[in-house]
């Protein structure tokens, strides 16, 4: 088919003939068109189906306010469900198909709803589907969901690449209209920094649809000349193909630019660039959109808003009919005859409300092929070119949750008084309907908001233009009709379903809305709000005014999902965090785990290995036989220096460091102010003014802000001075019978004897003949142990040094899990322990809360309920089976007990296969643990099918004296 | 949201946490307070529908803590200061 | 009007002409027995509850708006009981059961659809804290399986489980879980409510409370004084504001919470997916859009819209999990202003003024709760006890130190 | 054991770009020393660095340089002096000549500095820094988050950065920067 329905004129590149395929048919267009105006342009009519009924959908707007022409564009992974054949740019090889229908397009099965729809009213499911009760997910749902929802996702993952990005200005201008191009010119003369947004990939608005002068041209040169000036001037940033979607906090909008869906390939490049722009005023030019009338069958093919008709004569060069009826309330429908007229275009009626003249009802199927008049005749038309008004674009005005206010005289809602902070609106957003009015208000409004930012330069003048005629009536239905009318087309709500919504007591615009789902189609009901609420006035008996309109909410127009997660995807989705001897890891076979953002290594498997429990346990057993090494640089390490750093830390542990001595490392115990635990770590007295504190990896960013909280707003005269130094020191555990042996080998003259470098000493010191570090004699897992640092960019050199220095020992490298084993055998509470539910009395550490001191959370720590005789404290645990492994999570039942909560005793926190002991042991929490050693318990786990007994035991299974760690 | 940063100007709060009512300044010397003191201090805050005074901490730029006075209506910020110096005011020192 | 097949049909056949209100507008009678302010769910469903389980019979319930304006007008629609907590799990588990027998109960389908809900985990800590809360919720009587990984990827193949920056390393499973019409509940339970001589007003804000000496007599509102023998506060989202009224401070903070929802789809997600790691969850309507969400915003606010930063950071989390949404458009955003306490667990209690009760703190998971909170509230207004289910949300639980803690963050409303 | 000697080694090795006419370069040679301003020791501070190295004390969101070393302030009591210096003793260097009037920290390791230069410069920026950069002048700094990773920018020129950013995550921060000069050449 060779574009039928093309004319002359338009905004078109004859010159560049782009092939498209519809349906698996393929057809040509012109550089300019979109697939609307390319699918018209070969005739094209039926273009899809409606939600509920499966109506035939034709084209019905020119833009993004189209509620019928959805398609599914591209193919494969790249498909776009929904999308709107009138705001899609045509190139060449675009593929679309048609959507919502089961069969052909023209033969839609699912028509049968259409028969069906006496049954299928407003809410109709509201009052069926009950019985029997099994049915629901079984029968009627499936049915209900077979039938749901309109395009299909590509079950693949989004093959583009999307973007953010944030831009700053003085006034943003939204829309390219005339309005908008003439503040926008007005305010870049000032020398303000202006960016124009328009979502057309045109910039002048209705200029280009229409046949106006400006300024003694035609309008769309004018608007092409002004982008032109605008383009040249480097205050400006004009942004085509850019949709202003939300007003925000502050003057901050988000937009979003579509900067590659108009070329066949992206290349790579992001398909769509999400921005948020921060601007000092927004000037809100984005126009107005047409609306329909309610008349019988006023939902086919071929009938189309008047404007729309407009447009694809004038600016696409598309004949949308052979013979076009006009039906309308207002002036603007009278013009569009006089368009076609110009065009060529035979103008089968001009049917006009204001003299009483209506359409009761159309003729045809798949299309429309005549109209029948209130008088009873019939007037043959392949196209109704339909106008009901024009509804200002006030939507932005509503993000902050204004309300729009009714005007009876343009009979439309305009922006009402609270507008968003920093926004002014003008043209036919404002309700101001003429075009050299537009233009007038467009630059009065910018150079005003230029004189308020203080902008120094003339605005010039405004362009010139003549007022067209503009006579809108409240002209909403055609009355007595015994054919159906509808209001939303999408949706397929008629004026029958609004009545009935009214009838049933549904009668706020919220449960009208609700009830009937008017307006909440992909179009969010832009050409059918005003329909409905004016109907649903009518039946009231009230006012527009007193209805009310529900307020729009962003987006504007719908935004991919992609575009708002940006770059965040697959393995970019969070930083990641590395330690300073991850190369040499992965190096060494080490499997890695996520510790918040860090990567840690978890276990190093060795040749012959089978699983990763035999790794684990060699790791394990070998600290314990000779000696291990472990990555510890991702615990967090704050640096803390003054005066009053150690009554600083005095306040902010629950146990005492006020007479730390310098050269000792003490273990500190975290509280929130309701005296719950929240973290736990050691901290070094490296100098009379300064500290070394070791946060858990998880809350070192949490303790950081609660410290500078305490620093700056609870003491803000103690002289104490924080700075995180997690990233700038390699740190490494060094533990087992051999670690002091190994660590004499690395540490330059320091004499590391148990008297002269005793447990919890620190010192500063060197390694390997002179680079910086620093030793700690602190162990997590009861052995001899040390922590030894060295600045970060030593860690990898570190890690070879000190494995190689470990070979006469057969040191291991040991990871995350065989550390957890080490710590659960030796009874160390860690992240599984402490919740931020737990107590230190829970923990076994209530010996540790000062007395003697006022410290956060110390005071609430006293409370009843937390203080409890028959509270939960923690005990270790084996199975009386010692072949048994143990399950964290599983909770304790007292024998012979029934399984449930109300006898719920307690839960396992912590499990690990020991090799010292050669038996699973756990950790957990039990009511009176304390005092039940020796007790058995059932450990109940029906998740993971385990019901067993376990014996409670002292939470040190290892060492519980404490001798090897002090040796 | 833009929060005016006394010292660095306009700033996305999207560098800030929000730690809530500025009450959280006024935290009762453990030693001397009652323990009803205590609970009111750590449960019982501000909820204004109107002009709220909070906490935020600009994690994401200078580590400052500022008391920001905003509108929970409009969202409107009316004045910020560093929480450091409202605290002295409010007679908090060592 | 009782609703069935056939009443659609024969309504169908004589042009729908024959539908009766759903509801009364009455105007308010001088006085009742008992006094419900606020026509969201939780007070449609309190005054349901009053009428039909206890048998009192002069209810009103005053609502400021239209009836179901209240955050069950704008929620995520999820209904589970996967909770941890003793406080907790057996209430939710309660409000469940309601859930399940409710349409038959009320005559008006709601559309309680359980197809399941999944929370992913992604660290071993993570998977044993499912664990015990999977184990926790089997000792409160519910449904609770611990998947693995392998299993997750068969049941949602859609998920990234390849180049995830937090590969997926198993899921806790709740089959009954699921998502409601959220609507259609409020509309339910006030017809319900009417049918058994409830008079739900609409347009009658309280203004104000008549309390003298200690006692609560009734309540000021735009349609004049209405006296009361007990008056229930049922606000959220304005329980500070109502409280105050009554010269109350409540462990509460306004907050928004936006919620999402995309253009109509065919059917790809069964029931709701839930990742933690990425703060997004979502489920899949019976009309077709993807209802997704996040974190709240954080910041106090009574206005119900929020910004942009979490907005992004949802989408973040749902193009990290499941990448084949990208090219889903979202449609729409909204923001509801929830109570979030200062544990982030409810309160259903007496307060210090005699005759005046109090039913807040919701937080963000209000909706589920619907049916046992109206159930626990009603059993507690008409008995004077509190229900077995809901002995733990008391007002004072703080000074006992008796918290219900769930997320384990403290005293910080806005990250609960 | 004299045999093993410990080698410093740059966070990425060193890394050097060229995309398109513009460079992000690692700038392993530079040391980083915070200063914290001991309370009520502003006075002492400031006269030691005019002393030491002829430095005013900067004001928020502006360095102040001295040849090739520069400060810039980092909150209301800390700055950061950012300088060529090769071997691990930077913060000795710094603490000789305040003698005691500031409290310093070695923050050399704790960052990665990206050297950012280019005709595309900003427009890559735009997408990842809401800061608004193009009216940032020369000299002038500012800290905020960068596809969630917190980072600080120092403008050295009209298509130069200094990007300042935790090393432990340097390898995101690295793609994050590519990235948005990919996305714009």
């Amino acid at each position: 088919m060779t574009q039928a329905m093309r004319i002359e004129g338009g905004m078109i590149d004859r010159e560049r003939t782009l092939a498209f395929s519809w349906n698996g048919r393929w057809m040509t267009g012109y550089q300019g068109d979109t697939l609307a105006s390319a699918l018209l342009a070969n005739g094209e009519r039926l273009v899809g189906r409606s939600f509920k009924y499966h109506r035939p959908r034709g084209i019905f707007s020119s833009g993004s306010e189209e509620p019928s022409a959805l398609v599914q564009l591209r193919d494969g992974a790249a498909q776009e469900p929904n999308t709107r054949a009138t705001t899609v740019e045509l190139f060449d090889g675009l593929i679309a198909t048609s959507q919502n229908h089961r069969g052909p397009l023209a033969f839609d099965l699912m028509a049968v709803n259409d028969l069906l729809s006496p049954f299928l009213s407003a809410g109709f499911y509201y009052k069926t589907f009950m019985w029997p009760k099994a049915f629901w997910e079984r029968v009627y749902e499936p049915l209900i969901r077979a039938s749901a929802g309109l395009g299909r996702l590509p079950m693949q993952p989004d093959p583009d690449a999307y973007d953010h990005g944030f831009l700053h200005c003085d006034l943003l201008v939204v829309g390219a209209g005339p309005a908008g191009l003439s503040a926008a010119l007005a305010a870049s003369r000032t020398g303000l920094r202006v960016i124009l947004a328009d979502e057309d990939f045109v910039p002048g608005g209705r200029l280009n649809a229409e046949t106006h002068e400006v300024d003694g041209q035609a309008g769309a040169d004018w608007a092409a000349a002004a982008t032109a000036e605008l383009t040249a001037s480097d205050r400006v940033r004009l942004m085509t193909r850019t949709t202003v979607f939300g007003a925000f906090d502050h003057g901050t909008y988000g937009a979003l630019e579509r900067r590659t869906d108009h070329l066949a390939d992206a290349e790579g490049r992001p398909r769509q660039v999400l921005w948020r722009i921060y601007s000092r005023r927004a000037l809100l030019a984005a126009g107005a959109t047409e609306r329909s009338i309610a008349f019988g069958n006023n939902d086919r093919p071929g009938i189309m808003l008047a404007g729309a008709v407009r447009a694809y004569a004038n600016r696409f060069g598309v004949a949308p009919g052979r013979n076009v009826a006009v039906f309308t309330n207002n002036d603007d429908g009278l013009r569009t005859a006089e368009d076609l007229g110009g065009k060529g275009i035979e103008v089968s009626a001009v049917v006009d409300a204001r003299r009483g003249n209506v359409v009761v009802d159309t003729i045809g199927r798949g299309g429309i092929r005549a109209i029948r008049l209130g008088d009873g005749r019939r007037v043959e038309a392949d196209c109704l070119a339909v106008s009901g008004g024009w509804s200002p674009n006030v939507h932005l005005t509503c993000h902050h949750r204004g309300r729009p206010a009714w005007n009876a005289e343009i009979v439309g809602f305009v922006p009402g008084g609270e507008l968003p902070p920093g926004m002014c609106v003008a043209g036919a957003a404002n309700g101001t309907m003429t075009l050299a009015a537009t233009i007038r208000e467009g630059h009065e409004a910018a150079a005003g908001l230029a004189e308020d930012l203080g902008a120094k330069g003339s605005p010039g003048t405004p362009a010139k233009a003549v007022d067209e005629g503009f006579a809108a009536s409240p002209f909403w239905q055609v009355t007595g009709l015994r054919k159906r009318a509808w209001v939303d087309l999408q949706n397929d709500v008629t004026t029958k379903d609004v009545r009935q919504s009214h009838q049933e007591g549904f009668r706020s615009v919220e449960h009208l809305k609700r009830y009937t789902t008017l307006g909440m189609a992909t179009d969010q009901g832009r050409t059918a709000n005003v329909l409905g609420l004016a109907l649903m006035a009518e039946a009231a008996g009230k006012s527009i005014e007193e209805t009310g309109t529900t307020i729009f909410r962003p987006p504007y127009t719908p935004v991919a999902i992609g575009a708002f997660g940006g770059r965040a995807r697959g393995r970019h989705f969070r930083p990641f965090r590395l330690t300073p001897s991850h190369k040499w890891a992965e190096e060494n076979g080490a499997d890695f785990v996520e510790a918040g953002m860090w990567l840690r290594a978890q276990w190093f498997r060795q040749p012959g290995e089978k699983g990763w429990r035999d790794s684990v346990d060699r790791e394990a057993s070998q600290v314990r036989r000779s000696v291990g090494v472990c990555d510890v640089t991702t615990l967090g390490k704050i640096d803390i220096q003054g005066r009053d750093a150690a009554e600083f830390l005095n306040r902010v542990y629950a146990n005492a460091f006020l007479k730390l001595p310098v050269g000792k490392v003490r273990y500190g115990l975290m509280l929130r102010e309701d005296g719950i635990c929240y973290d736990d770590g050691t901290t070094a007295r490296l100098a009379e003014t300064r500290f070394v504190m070791t946060t858990t990896t998880a809350n070192a960013v949490l303790v950081f802000r609660n410290l500078e909280f305490a620093r700056q707003c609870l003491w803000p005269d103690l002289d104490v001075h924080l700075i995180s130094t997690t990233d700038g020191w390699a740190q490494f555990a060094v533990a087992g019978p051999n670690s002091r042996a190994l660590l004499s080998k690395v540490v330059d003259d320091l004499d590391l004897s148990n008297d002269a470098f005793p447990f919890m000493a620190c010192a500063e010191c060197s390694v390997f003949g002179g680079t910086p570090a620093r030793l700690f004699r602190i162990s997590f897992s009861g052995e001899l142990a040390y922590e030894i640092a060295v600045p970060a960019r030593y860690g990898d050199s570190m890690i070879r040094a000190l494995m190689k220095a470990g070979e006469a020992f057969d040191a291991v490298p040991y990871g995350t899990e065989a550390l957890g084993v080490l710590r659960i055998e030796k009874g160390h509470v860690a992240g599984n322990e402490i919740t931020g539910q737990t107590t230190a009395r829970m923990l076994g550490l209530g010996g540790m809360l000062s007395r003697s001191k006022d410290a956060i959370g110390l005071k609430l720590s006293g409370r009843e309920a937390m203080n409890a005789d028959d509270g939960m404290c923690l005990a270790g645990f084996r199975p009386v089976d010692r072949s048994v492994i143990l399950t964290a999570g599983a909770h304790f039942l007292n024998t012979g007990d029934p399984a449930d909560m109300a006898h719920d005793q307690g839960w396992m926190t912590s499990v690990a296969y020991s090799p010292e002991l050669g038996t699973s042991v756990g950790l957990g929490f039990l009511k009176r643990g304390k005092e039940r050693i020796g007790e058995t318990v059932r450990a109940y786990s029906p998740v993971r099918d385990q019901d067993i007994l376990v014996e409670v035991c002292s939470p040190h299974h290892v060492d519980p004296d404490g001798v090897r760690q002090r040796g | 949201m833009i929060i005016n940063h006394p010292l660095l100007g306009p700033r996305d709060s999207a560098e800030f946490v929000v730690l809530g009512d500025a009450c959280l300044i006024d935290r009762p010397d453990g030693m001397n307070a009652t323990f009803e003191e205590l609970h009111d201090y750590a449960y019982v805050r501000d909820n204004p529908a109107g002009e709220h005074r909070e906490l935020w901490y600009h994690e994401q730029g200078d580590r400052s803590w500022l008391v920001v006075t905003r509108s929970t209506l409009t969202h409107e910020v009316i004045k910020v200061d560093l929480a450091r110096d409202v605290a002295r005011a409010r007679g908090r020192s060592r | 009007m009782r609703y069935s097949a056939l009443r659609i049909l024969k309504e169908g056949l004589t042009g729908n002409r024959g539908w009766q209100p759903a509801w009364r507008e009455p105007e308010p009678k001088p006085e009742y027995d008992i006094v419900i302010i606020g026509g969201g769910g939780h007070g449609l469903s309190t005054a349901y509850y009053l009428a039909k389980e206890f048998g009192e019979r002069k209810v009103a319930v005053l609502e400021k708006g239209w009836l179901g304006s209240g955050n069950v007008g704008r929620n995520t629609t999820i209904i589970r009981s996967n909770y941890l907590l003793e406080g907790n799990q057996p209430f939710y588990e309660f409000s469940l059961k309601l859930w399940e027998g409710l349409e038959q109960d009320f005559n008006y389908n709601a559309m309680v659809s359980q197809r399941g809900i999944l929370n992913l985990c992604h660290s071993d800590p993570q998977r044993d804290a499912f664990v015990r809360r999977g184990n926790a919720m089997r000792l409160s009587g519910a449904d609770s399986v611990i998947l693995g990984p392998d299993e997750v990827r068969r049941m949602c193949p859609y998920l990234d489980h390849e180049s995830a920056r937090f590969p997926i390393t198993g899921a806790l499973w709740q089959p009954r879980g699921g998502t409601v019409r959220h609507d259609a509940v409020a509309w339910g339970y006030a017809r319900g409510a009417d049918q058994r001589g409830v008079d739900i007003i609409q347009n009658c804000e309280v203004t104000g409370f008549d309390i003298r000496d200690g006692r609560c007599l009734g309540v000021e509102t735009a349609k004049g004084p209405i006296k009361a023998r007990k008056v229930a506060m049922c606000v959220a989202g304005s329980s500070s504001r109502v409280a105050a009224l009554a010269g109350m401070r409540l462990p509460i903070e306004s907050h928004v919470l936006q919620a999402f929802v995309s253009e109509g789809l065919k059917p790809v997600l069964p029931g709701v997916i839930t990742f933690g790691a990425g703060h997004f969850y979502v489920s899949q309507s019976d009309k077709g859009g993807l209802v997704f969400g996040g974190d709240i915003d954080g910041y106090n606010t009574y206005a119900q819209r929020g910004n942009l930063p979490v907005v992004e950071d949802v989408c973040e989390g749902g193009m990290a999990i499941m990448p084949m949404i990208g090219r889903a458009r979202l449609l729409r955003m909204w923001g509801g202003v929830m109570d979030m306490s200062m544990d982030g667990s409810p309160f259903i209690d007496r307060t210090h003024v005699e005759g005046l009760y109090l039913n807040a703190g919701w937080c963000y998971g209000g909706f589920k709760a619907t049916p046992a909170s109206g159930y626990c509230y009603a059993h507690l207004l008409a008995t004077g006890q509190s229900h077995e289910t809901a002995r733990s949300f008391r007002l004072d639980r703080f000074r006992l130190g008796a918290m219900i803690d769930e997320k384990g963050v403290g005293a910080q409303p806005n990250l609960h | 054991m004299a045999e093993i000697t410990l080698e410093a080694a740059p966070v990425l090795g060193g890394t050097s770009l060229e995309l398109s006419g513009n460079r992000i370069v690692e700038r392993g040679d530079l040391a980083i020393v915070s200063i914290a301003t001991p309370l009520g020791g502003g006075e002492a501070l400031a006269e030691a660095l005019r002393t030491g190295w002829s430095l005013d004390v900067p004001e928020p969101t502006r360095s102040s340089l001295d040849g090739t070393v520069r400060a810039i302030r980092t909150s209301p009591d800390q700055m950061m002096l950012i300088f060529p210096h090769a071997t691990p003793d930077a913060e000795a260097v710094v603490q000789e000549r305040l003698g005691g009037t500031g409290y310093t920290t070695d923050q050399t390791d704790s960052w990665i500095v990206l050297e950012v230069t280019g005709p595309d410069t900003l427009s890559a920026m735009e997408r990842i820094c809401p800061l608004d950069l193009p009216s940032l002048e020369i000299g002038g700094t500012g800290r905020t988050v960068m596809e969630h990773i917190g980072a600080m920018a120092i403008r050295t020129g009209d298509d130069a950065f200094l990007l300042l950013s935790a090393s432990s995550s340097a390898g995101s921060f690295l793609h994050a920067v590519e990235t948005s000069f990919r996305h714009v050449t």
